[in-house]
């Protein structure tokens, strides 16, 4: 008991443990995933492999190739797995940053689940169009 | 004979980290009977495994099973599902795996120690305790990325290496916790107060341990020598100058010192396998689907845990078992409060560092 | 590869295997495990031993769905949590449980069966 | 005059928001973490309290299983008002890797919306001091709580009940 008083005073005049506000994080954190359109070839990988679904492709109504991507910040656990899995290098990456805090203004979850419903419905009118597109 | 009182414990109280429910019937403050209901965090975890995910994705999603041993998790199912499909990692990943593990070790045990101590109503060592475990949760989230889910090992090796500059950040920290530690030994094993309340409460003997199969800390605190990392030859152990740590009170105090002796190894491991790295690569390729059954029984900071993987030739395996530490401690622990003052649940329930997000899965 | 011993054993019979073989001092019982094979209900009792012989030993026996499995509580007092399990996840009939510690009762019952769909 | 007099109380709430530290997920790992010293919520008045009865704010760490629905339901019941809902990590917005399990409530921003939302698999200390201060500010500015306004935890905490009678009659239940 009589140690631990010790190191209790000795705590007094020493630098405090607590981390300042604004100190900057380790550089080797694993945050959110960047996408770059550039060099994606929409082979739908990430989607796949990813646990929670975070990562959604819709369909252009017009039937072209060109699928659009949906990232969920709020719902990625930040595993990596899906720029492990994607096959051109640089189309994704893992970057520092984490989400910011989302407020009830923001409403995250209720566009999220539009997105959801959306890449269903998309993905027909997509498939007709393409029918159609072959057709001619 | 006195009045019969009966006394909830739980499911969301203060004293206990996760949900857990015990009813106590108590008789002149003495405990009578028990009963318990812990499946509050089922999630199905194990079906989820079995239908859904691929047995490539399954790493991820078992390492959510618990946040305090998510690499013992992670490392378990890779394990296994090596030792089914024949797969040998190179030796530098089997290193980089016993550091990260032996990292998750000492925050679990740290996170324990605070926690046991808070409980005893001494606020200022949990304090102390917890900004020693600062040091290893920057370690691992320098190594990782990650504080707590360290997504690390992967079927066939380590997602990340561990480079020079990494190194240099590791070693002092390393030192400096260690050099903390001893000191925090001192304290634990020479404070009045913490004798007081902790010796002699909850005895768990060496016959009980052997009947209720108790594992990991909690039966090695009372003599009985269970360990996985001497027991299996998965990881090289041996060449890292691993020593099992036995005492024979089986006290609350016993259970505490257990955990701190632990970490202290679990340093000097760290230490020889940061050394003594070998060079190579941290990662194979994988083909092919598991087939067959296999079963690993791993030491997790809490104690054994058991990973029984059964896969018929598809990318979705057929059956993923996971038996964790807490599932097997929660039989001693019921027959344990019998008799006991209901002042000394806190401190007994505490001690056996309980997580029922693991057990319930 | 399987890197355990197996040892089949018939319903009648369990009990008595179970019985002669397990001795506390000796070996540590891990946990019971039910698979569903399609057919039936296969179910694995798993040791291990103290010490360093790095030795797994597994009594397993297949039943039907509706099928009574005896209770090994009165030889090994910590099973009761693995029976219990195996009542409330796979729907395996075991004497002396009560149920009720995983699922609510609205949730789908048995949820490791492979005719229950997840979501 | 009165206007200046009721700021003084949402000054006074937003300066020392105390926790009812509700644990159902790994991610309170990382709320233990923020009562140590090196990130020290302490410093922004922020502290845990042992009842919910002296509670301002309830934080859903992680997942809500169905089984522990009604005990969350309750606690948030037992707070007095003004209260507020905290929720972090991904299970809690959308049951994460869980999302189609049969015993995870996936719609847990539908039935306690969360005021303040922290995403991560757990997130940060750090940012989860961010979002409790901008939890701060909601407390500051006395603006309702999103759960008092548009959640249907009340009904669906009225069916737990009517489901499971043995509930309310728990020692320390008060029904509201």
């Amino acid at each position: 008991m009589f140690k631990m008083f010790l190191f209790s005073l000795k705590n007094l005049f020493s630098k405090p443990a607590t981390l300042p506000e604004g100190t900057e994080k380790p550089k080797q954190y694993r945050g959110l995933i960047k996408y770059y359109e550039e060099t994606c070839i929409y082979c739908k990988k990430c989607e796949m492999v990813c646990p929670p679904g975070a990562i959604i492709f819709t369909y252009p109504e017009d039937g072209s190739k060109r699928l659009i991507f949906h990232y969920n910040p709020y719902l990625c656990i930040y595993c990596g797995e899906c720029v492990r899995a994607c096959p051109k290098p640089g189309t994704l990456v893992q970057v520092e940053d984490t989400a910011p805090p989302a407020t009830a203004q923001d409403k995250p979850n209720d566009l999220w689940f539009e997105v959801e419903k959306e890449a269903v419905e998309s993905k027909k009118i997509w498939q007709e169009a393409r029918r159609k597109k072959r057709n001619k | 004979m006195g009045k019969k009182f009966v006394v909830p414990f739980g499911s969301q109280h203060i004293a206990i980290p996760e949900p857990i429910r015990f009813i106590f019937t108590t008789e002149n403050e003495i405990i009578k009977s028990v009963s318990v209901d812990f499946g509050y965090v089922h999630r199905g975890i194990e079906k989820a495994c079995m239908t859904r995910y691929k047995y490539t994705q399954v790493p991820y999603v078992v390492a959510r099973v618990c946040g305090l041993c998510a690499v013992s998790q992670a490392t378990a199912y890779c394990m296994a599902i090596e030792s089914l499909m024949d797969i040998e990692i190179p030796e530098r990943a089997k290193y980089l795996r016993i550091i990260v593990h032996e990292m998750d070790r000492i925050h679990s045990h740290l996170f324990a120690i605070a926690h046991l101590s808070e409980a005893a109503g001494y606020e200022n060592l949990f304090m102390r305790v917890m900004r020693d475990r600062e040091f290893v949760m920057e370690c691992l989230e320098i190594l990782t990325g990650n504080r707590i889910q360290a997504d690390y090992s992967t079927i066939g090796g380590v997602n990340r290496d561990l480079t020079k500059e990494v190194y240099e950040i590791l070693k002092p920290r390393l030192d400096e916790l260690e050099r903390r530690l001893y000191e925090l030994k001192e304290i634990f094993e020479r404070d009045y107060t913490l004798q007081k309340k902790w010796k002699g409460i909850g005895v768990i003997t060496l016959e009980m341990a052997q009947k209720y199969n108790a594992v990991g800390p909690v039966a090695r605190a009372s003599g009985l020598a269970t360990d996985c990392r001497v027991e299996f030859e998965y990881l090289p152990y041996k060449e890292l100058d691993y020593k099992m740590v036995l005492y024979q009170e089986g006290d609350v105090w016993a259970r505490n010192m257990v955990r701190l002796d632990e970490t202290l190894v679990s340093i000097r491991v760290l230490k020889n396998a940061i050394d003594n790295l070998p060079e190579g690569d941290i990662k194979v390729k994988v083909k092919g689907n598991p087939k067959g059954e296999a079963l690993i029984r791993w030491e997790a900071p809490r104690g054994e845990l058991l990973y029984y993987v059964k896969g018929n030739g598809k990318s979705v395996l057929e059956r993923l078992r996971i038996k964790t530490p807490t599932f097997s401690v929660i039989p001693v622990m019921k027959e344990l409060y019998y008799n006991q003052p209901y002042a000394f649940v806190p401190d007994i329930t505490i001690s056996f560092d309980p997580c029922l997000s693991c057990s319930a899965r | 590869m399987k890197n355990f011993e197996e040892i089949q054993v018939s319903l009648s019979e369990l009990r008595e295997a179970i019985k002669r073989f397990y001795k506390p001092e000796e070996w540590h019982f891990i946990t019971i495990n039910g698979t569903d094979v399609g057919d039936g209900i296969e179910i694995k009792y798993f040791f291990a031993a103290y010490g360093k012989s790095k030795k797994v030993k597994a009594f397993s026996l297949k039943i039907d769905y509706n099928q009574t499995i005896p209770s090994i509580r009165d030889i090994i007092p910590s099973a009761w949590i693995a029976e219990e399990e195996l009542k409330d996840l796979l729907g395996v009939n075991v004497e002396g449980t009560k149920g009720g510690i995983f699922l609510e009762p609205d949730s789908p019952q048995a949820p490791l069966r492979k005719e229950v769909k997840n979501g | 005059m009165l206007t200046k007099f009721l700021d003084f109380f949402g000054w006074a709430r937003a300066n020392s928001p105390w926790m009812v530290h509700y644990c159902s997920g790994c991610c309170s790992l990382e709320i233990l973490a923020l009562m140590g010293p090196r990130f020290d919520w302490e410093r922004y008045g922020f502290m845990p309290v042992p009842s919910p009865r002296q509670a301002d704010f309830i934080v859903i760490t992680g997942l809500i299983s169905r089984k522990v629905l009604p005990v969350l339901l309750m606690t948030y019941d037992q707070m007095p008002k003004p209260r507020y809902v905290f929720a972090i990590g991904s299970c809690a917005f959308d049951g994460g890797p869980y999302y189609d399990s049969t015993s995870v409530v996936t719609n847990v921003p539908e039935i306690l919306p969360p005021d303040v939302f922290v995403a991560g698999c757990p997130p940060t200390p750090e940012a989860i001091l961010e979002g409790l201060l901008e939890m701060k500010k909601i407390i500051r500015e006395k603006r309702e709580a999103r759960a008092e306004r548009e959640g249907t935890w009340k009904e669906i905490l009225k069916q737990e009940l009517e489901k499971n009678p043995l509930l309310s009659q728990q020692p320390f239940f008060v029904g509201g």
